[in-house]
């Protein structure tokens, strides 16, 4: 055992805290949710945002159904649960009604890409004042890894065993690209949590939604890729590099429209 | 027989072991490397853990990608110098 | 038709009538898809609620138009949605998890004949949920049920339906739109205030559980305490019929709607020709005015029901009566080509030739 | 006691609009009023039909009625179906600028020939305003100051120049014919 | 659980069992979109249907699920979809229309409890119209009511609907996997051909009369066509039902689906405890068995009506017993925390006990 | 009258007859639509375009519920009426179940971009080799002149009789824009009927749209802008200008996508 | 009194009357201008309706710009040169 | 007659695949059969438990039982609840190598150390394997051949290298007990 730091104790040394156990405005850390998931990674990002921008007593979110559902009654900030496929009508009803709220949808791509595609750019077009995140790992996890709209060719689910083929299957949508030229939408970007940079990098893109929601500036958006080692049929520790090589190389991460500032 | 080496840390860490899920992304994504993961004893759920070698920087990237908040991290007040480094 | 110089009594068409009660009972939200004849609802809401600071969506389809409605009501804010009853058949998901989110929710069936009886009182959706349903008869008790399904459904919780027809929007009559009332913003709304302070509000139709309380979802424990707050509900919610002239009456004539005013005129011109008939017009549809039925079918020698539609409320008389008395269906789906819900059976002398055919048998 | 009356012409004579007024005029009375109005599509040319019931207590009829009391025929079109509800004893006024004088047999027969009139006047399309008037001095349903003040508030604010030609039309009408010859009320409304 | 060996009779998972009996019934065209437990079935036939020249779509959305089956079903091609209740909620529009565009569509409940039974039997959706509806106890009777809903839905060109739950799903048993059957290509199916001819085909909900017959759309006469279908239908259609020791029983329980095994099982106990109970199951529950419920009922003392939800079929029970007995209902809904229709209650000793109550009354 | 050439009937000249009264396919010209609705003109260029390459006897046309509905059975080619916003999923079935036959779809704009904006989207990325044909009035005609998601910024509709405003009722999703961006779209244009050259031009594109159909090189997609003075609130002889200056100004016509020859 | 003008006029219609709605459109699509509509006289449907001038091309451009199929066209073997023209 | 057989341990057991070996070995044998599992979700240790019943005719039970005739516990996580359903003169099989001997003391219990047995033929995995050897050895439900036949079959094609040792467990535990002792069925079913 020689040579490693104990640590079932704080430092007995001067030291700071920097980073909690829980993650700000989350209630209970444990979860359910599998080894290696980005999902957690991927609201902890989002909540860390609201808190580092003082919205936490404005805030309100609105959940689709995935795997990500198992935090809905986990959160410290409000939240409403929305059906699969629903949550931007739902957050924009909310948002009429209580304009001086900060909104936000958490949603899967299977949820935002398959079954509710059509809300999400109805309310980007209609320039909602309200935020959409996405957790993409281009799979229904919650079913246990079916193939989405957001696939990406090759990638093998439950209902594309062979990886998913044009031919048969189509090719994925792309979302944020797609809301990138719909009017409405101020703020669109790309995110992943496959490596602390990335996720570093997505929490500033997470800021910067919810500050053009506050500006009034349009519909903001945030795409965030997430591991799914379960849905992908892959180890976790190859989760990140599987990201990084399939989902990543066709859903190219980036920040793809700002007009924030307009 | 010299001294035993000496390496630079920053920060620390305390480690909620029965929380792991033995997933591998904090080891992955540690700059300095300084954490492994064991490779026989697993936690109260059957998984293997994380433990932490002397060189913690307190950068906070284990802590931001752990998917189950397995850690708390600490920067020390005055980096210390721990035995361990290479070896 | 707008009477612009707004006396007491206007005259207002069913729509305008609804529109104007829903505002004066609070509704600051409404969203909806066009298709007739919800359609003129909706327009009058969009020209109305701006006024007193509301919102009317337009939402582009009935599954948005309904989700809009869930966020608003999420709020506390009195909210309403609607459409004819096809466009409820895409609401039906959302009406029946909303009914377990426990929200508060006036909902609008401006159906194209009475083919929606079942949808409306046992819920098109899945599982086990109820709404109230409450089905006016000419637009000056559609005022009077608007009002009653805000105060309703802010009591319970729940979904109140008011289910009304092609006839009842278009008929103008001269009514009254009573004062407007002061729905104050109820404590588990959402506005976002809650966050941060351990203990943020969540609205789910999975329960309300948090798992800090060490509970998580309870789904089971969840789904017991709605269906016992519908069953608490049904028993209290005091079921409302018109009944006349059934004390001595041979036959019993059930009907509900604007088509129950045309039985009702036809019975009115039977009695006056000396044959002992009388009507039940249920109000309620959920709750069913079972009572009323029963004791109206006590001394009959048969009930009969009229629906525009090939019998469904028969099911509810039939479980009523519960075999006191033969019960015949003289209804059936009676529609002109427009497809919106005017019905050539709706006449006078149809349906005295029905009613008389069940005495004379 | 509820009075019947029923409108029917073609889309563009204004038939909608002219039962309307007399609605509103009968509201402004203080009486109780159903309307119910149909037409038969968007093209020109289609029946329109606007079933109006007036009563002094709440009105027991259905929007649509089996007998009418009352009627006013703007074209001969789709006059039957309405001359065959008219009660034994109903009053009918025919716009025999348009349906043939004489056509009609069933009821008591008024004749005016409110298109004529209505050109007179100078705005063809305020025939059934005319025919509204007349029935108005006629039947005493309604008054001519309550017809007056109801074609006001029944046009669109855009179009309210054309209320000086509505009243034209209606005052027409009134004087065209007999009046109180066929009385809906045994007393006036304000006399109850 | 695949038995590769593939023998006569073969150990099948529900879910395993119903696919294979729709391809053996003729199905060649499947969409679904995955929800838990009917998640399995879509599973099964993506992987089965290509080897028979069928098409499995993983729809994006269960409205696009029925909307792609719809459009199968009118070419002629043996077609079926589903989801759970849920998710038929979302396909309630096209599910009405479907049957008024007088089209053959085998519908999955596969249900997460049993509160689908009214939106399964009335018609979740909008306006008259009415499913077939089976609801099989095992997977062996599965297979067989499958093919009967083939056969069903072909006949009356009408949607037959097959409700499931998670037991049925994932209960495996040796069953036997009938021979093909071979299906005719109807006439009605659309494939292009007729076009040109001045008889090009139309199928639609709003009639098939077209304007060179100077018809027009004749809505009321095509409603009026599918309801005396509808009716003609339901006549003709044999009633179906599993009755136990009916003839001496003082208390007849009635229950149907997998939960209904487990009142059986229960009754057989008590029946060898020598209490005097009979059971009686509705295989098809639209229509439903009245006779064989009002024969039970006939000589019993009670009927007692179990149902994994808040009481619905109770409704059809006592319009069946017409006050011949009084009805009791010892059902409730029971679900695990999971949501997808495991149920405690579903327990021999609970359900003897609610019986043996009953019967003690 | 002096002048007029007689009309009344046939020429007694020796003359060939170049256009007949009823167009290819149309079983009865009468119809009830509006006196200068374009409707009718997109309807026959369709017809006419499967006319012209010979596959009546192969073709099944997808109706969705809008005034077009008016032809549905009205048609000699085989018809499918499908539910407002849904004719997409329902053309994707009967080509999977037919692979032999020409399928298209005919709908309104609130139909495809407003009701069942997803429907279109998915079937164009599953790469369905099926035509979709959108009548683009920017009005819900048939419910009588409602606001679209189509609709243009200022237009004036029932639901924004002030005109369309932005900041209240967002800005028109550009239906065949977006198309043109996802992957399994072949072709995609958008023409308009408010002349005779563009009608021309229209059918070129209708053409094309069945080439690509015919040589499955994936989803095809014609949108037709149509006149329709009733929902506009315009003459009948304003209207071809109308769309000129207001729809085609927002929704500008052209080939935005031929990957036919790929 | 000089002779009438004529014009080349290369194909005609026949026009459905009674079908027509009275849009416009083909009056405006017209490339030589050769269709009028009546001022007063209506059909039977109570619209105005095009009538043709000589100088008609046969070019279609009003049967395929005009909603309610009112028109065939015809073109002439041989063009015709028939009294008309500018007035 | 029917048979009931629970079997139960935690996740990563193979409980659930032991259990459809005994249920295929039954059918290979021309019974009817009915298998139901149950899992406690994704996370591993959870209890899992799966419900077999073996007929000579169809079989009447409902998935789950309330009374079972044999049960074999892998782990003592969550056997109280399967013990509770033990019938009075049921049989128990108890994986000695993780349940403490004694523990159980309803019906008639057969002990196997089938952990231990299974680490000794080189694939801990195969502990449940070991057992319901065990179990076809004491009861002769299914007999060896069958198990042999059906666990073949029931692997993964991708495993089926995992064929042969699943064979040295089945028969370490036929071996480990006495045969017969608890008779499941009165004769053989080739017998029938
Ligand atoms: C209407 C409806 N259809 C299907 C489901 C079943 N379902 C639950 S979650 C899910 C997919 C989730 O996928 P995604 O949104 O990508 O989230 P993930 O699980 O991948 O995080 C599905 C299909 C549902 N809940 N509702
Ligand atoms: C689900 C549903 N909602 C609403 C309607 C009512 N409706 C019929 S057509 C229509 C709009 C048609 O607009 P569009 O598709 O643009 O066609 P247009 O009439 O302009 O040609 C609507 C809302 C319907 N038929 N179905
Ligand atoms: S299935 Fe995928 S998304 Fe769901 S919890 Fe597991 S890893 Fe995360
Ligand atoms: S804080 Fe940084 S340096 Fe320290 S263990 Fe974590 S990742 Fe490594
Ligand atoms: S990232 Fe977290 S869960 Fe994964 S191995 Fe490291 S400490 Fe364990
Ligand atoms: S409303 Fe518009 S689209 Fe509909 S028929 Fe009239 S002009 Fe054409
Ligand atoms: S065919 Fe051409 S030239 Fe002749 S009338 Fe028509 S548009 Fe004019
Ligand atoms: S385009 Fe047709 S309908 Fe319009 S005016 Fe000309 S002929 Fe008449
Ligand atoms: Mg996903
Ligand atoms: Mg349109």
């Amino acid at each position: 055992m020689t040579g490693f730091v104990p640590t079932d104790r704080p430092p007995s040394a001067p030291a700071r805290l920097v980073d909690d156990f829980t993650p700000a405005l989350i209630d209970v850390g444990a979860h359910h949710l599998c080894p290696g998931c980005g999902e957690p990674v991927a609201m902890r990002s989002a909540l860390e945002a609201v808190d580092e921008l003082g919205l936490t007593r404005r805030a309100i979110a609105v959940f689709g159904i995935g795997c990500y559902t198992a935090f809905s009654n986990n959160l410290d900030v409000e939240v409403l649960q929305a059906l699969h496929g629903r949550a931007p009508s739902v957050a924009t009803g909310v948002k009429r009604a209580r304009p001086d709220s900060i909104v936000f949808t958490v949603q899967g791509d299977g949820d935002m890409v398959s079954e509710g595609l059509q809300e999400v750019l109805h309310t980007a077009a209609r320039g909602e004042s309200v935020t959409c995140i996405m957790l993409n790992n281009g799979v229904f996890g919650e079913t246990g890894g079916h193939m989405s709209a957001a696939t990406v060719v090759g990638q093998r689910t439950k209902t594309s065993l062979e990886g998913r083929d044009p031919d048969l299957h189509g090719r994925p949508i792309l979302l944020a690209s797609l809301l990138a030229h719909v009017d409405g939408a101020a703020y669109v970007a790309r995110g992943l949590v496959n490596s602390a940079g990335n996720v570093a990098r997505t929490k500033k893109m997470l800021l910067r939604a919810f500050e053009a929601q506050e500006r009034r500036a349009g519909f903001s958006f945030v795409e965030i890729l997430t591991m799914c080692p379960t849905g992908w049929f892959v180890e976790t520790e190859e989760a990140p590099g599987y990201l990084e090589d399939n989902l990543a190389a066709v859903h190219t991460p980036g920040v793809l429209k700002d007009e924030v500032d307009r | 027989m010299s001294p035993a080496p000496t390496v630079r840390t920053r920060g620390t860490l305390v480690i909620d072991i029965d929380a792991c899920k033995g997933c591998d992304l904090c080891v992955d994504s540690c700059p300095p490397g300084v954490l492994v993961m064991t490779e026989h004893e697993t936690n109260a759920r059957g998984y293997r853990y994380p433990r932490l070698l002397a060189g913690c920087t307190g950068c906070q990237a284990c802590s931001q990608i752990c998917p189950d908040f397995v850690f708390q991290v600490y920067k020390y007040e005055t980096p210390l110098e721990l035995p361990g480094g290479p070896s | 038709m707008t009477d612009t110089a707004a006396p007491a009594r206007r005259l207002l068409q069913g729509s305008e009538a609804i529109a104007e009660a829903m505002i004066a009972a609070g509704c600051r939200f409404f969203s909806g898809y066009p298709m007739t004849p919800f359609t003129e609802v909706l327009e009058h809401m969009a020209r109305l609620l701006p006024g007193v600071g509301g919102i009317c969506m337009n939402a582009e389809s009935e599954l948005e138009a309904v989700g809009m409605a869930w966020g608003a009501a999420a709020t506390g804010t009195p909210a309403a949605t609607g459409s004819t009853g096809q466009g409820l058949s895409l609401m039906q998901e959302s009406l029946a998890e909303i009914t377990l989110a426990r929200l508060p929710l006036v909902v609008l069936d401006m159906a194209r004949a009475q083919g929606d009886y079942y949808q409306a009182t046992r819920g098109g959706g899945h599982g086990d949920y109820r709404h109230l349903v409450l089905a006016p008869a000419d637009s000056a008790e559609a005022v009077t049920l608007i009002g009653l399904a805000f105060d309703l459904a802010e009591r319970w919780r729940n979904p109140v339906l008011v289910m009304g027809d092609y006839y009842l929007a278009h008929t103008a009559r001269s009514v009254t739109i009573p004062g407007p009332v002061d729905r104050a913003v109820p404590a588990w709304g959402l506005d976002g205030s809650s966050g941060g302070t351990g203990r943020a509000k969540l609205i789910s139709f999975l329960g309300s559980a948090k798992q800090r309380d060490d509970v998580g979802y309870d789904l089971a424990a969840h789904y017991a305490d709605c269906a016992a707050h519908t069953s608490t509900m049904a028993h209290a919610v005091k079921p409302l019929a018109e009944v006349t002239d059934t004390e001595d009456a041979e036959v019993v004539v059930v009907a509900f709607g604007t088509p129950a005013r045309y039985v009702q005129a036809a019975v009115r011109e039977l009695r006056s020709e000396g044959l002992a008939v009388g009507t039940v017009r249920p109000i309620t549809l959920y709750p069913f005015p079972t009572e009323a039925v029963a004791r109206a079918a006590d001394g009959a020698r048969v009930v009969a029901v009229y629906e525009n539609n090939q019998g469904q409320m028969v099911d509810d008389v039939r479980l009523a009566v519960l075999g006191r008395a033969p019960v015949e269906f003289i209804g059936g789906l009676s529609l002109d080509s427009s497809g919106f819900g005017i019905a050539p059976d709706l006449d006078v002398r149809v349906l005295k030739e029905r009613i008389s055919r069940v005495v004379a048998s | 006691m509820e009075r019947q009356f029923i409108m029917t012409g073609i889309g563009g004579q204004g038939v909608q609009l002219a039962a309307a007024v007399v609605a509103r005029a009968a509201v402004l009375e203080g009486r109780e009023v159903q309307v119910f109005g149909s037409y038969g599509g968007m093209m020109r040319g289609g029946a329109t039909e606007s079933t109006v019931v007036v009563g002094d207590g709440p009105v027991e009829s259905p929007p649509t009625v089996g007998s009418t009391w009352s009627a006013v025929l703007m074209h001969h079109e789709h006059a039957a179906t309405v001359v065959d509800r008219l009660a034994p004893d109903g009053v009918v006024f025919v716009n025999t600028s348009v349906v043939a004088p004489g056509t009609v047999t069933a009821g008591r027969v008024v004749e005016v020939a409110a298109t004529d009139l209505a050109v007179t006047i100078g705005g063809i399309m305020t025939a059934s305003m005319v025919m509204v008037g007349a029935y108005g001095a006629a039947t005493g349903l309604v008054g001519l100051d309550s017809l007056e003040a109801a074609s006001r508030v029944s046009l669109p604010s855009y179009r309210s120049r054309h209320a000086e030609l509505n009243d034209l039309a209606l005052r027409a009408g009134f004087a065209a014919v007999d009046h109180g010859t066929f009385p809906a009320w045994l007393q006036p409304a304000d006399a109850r």
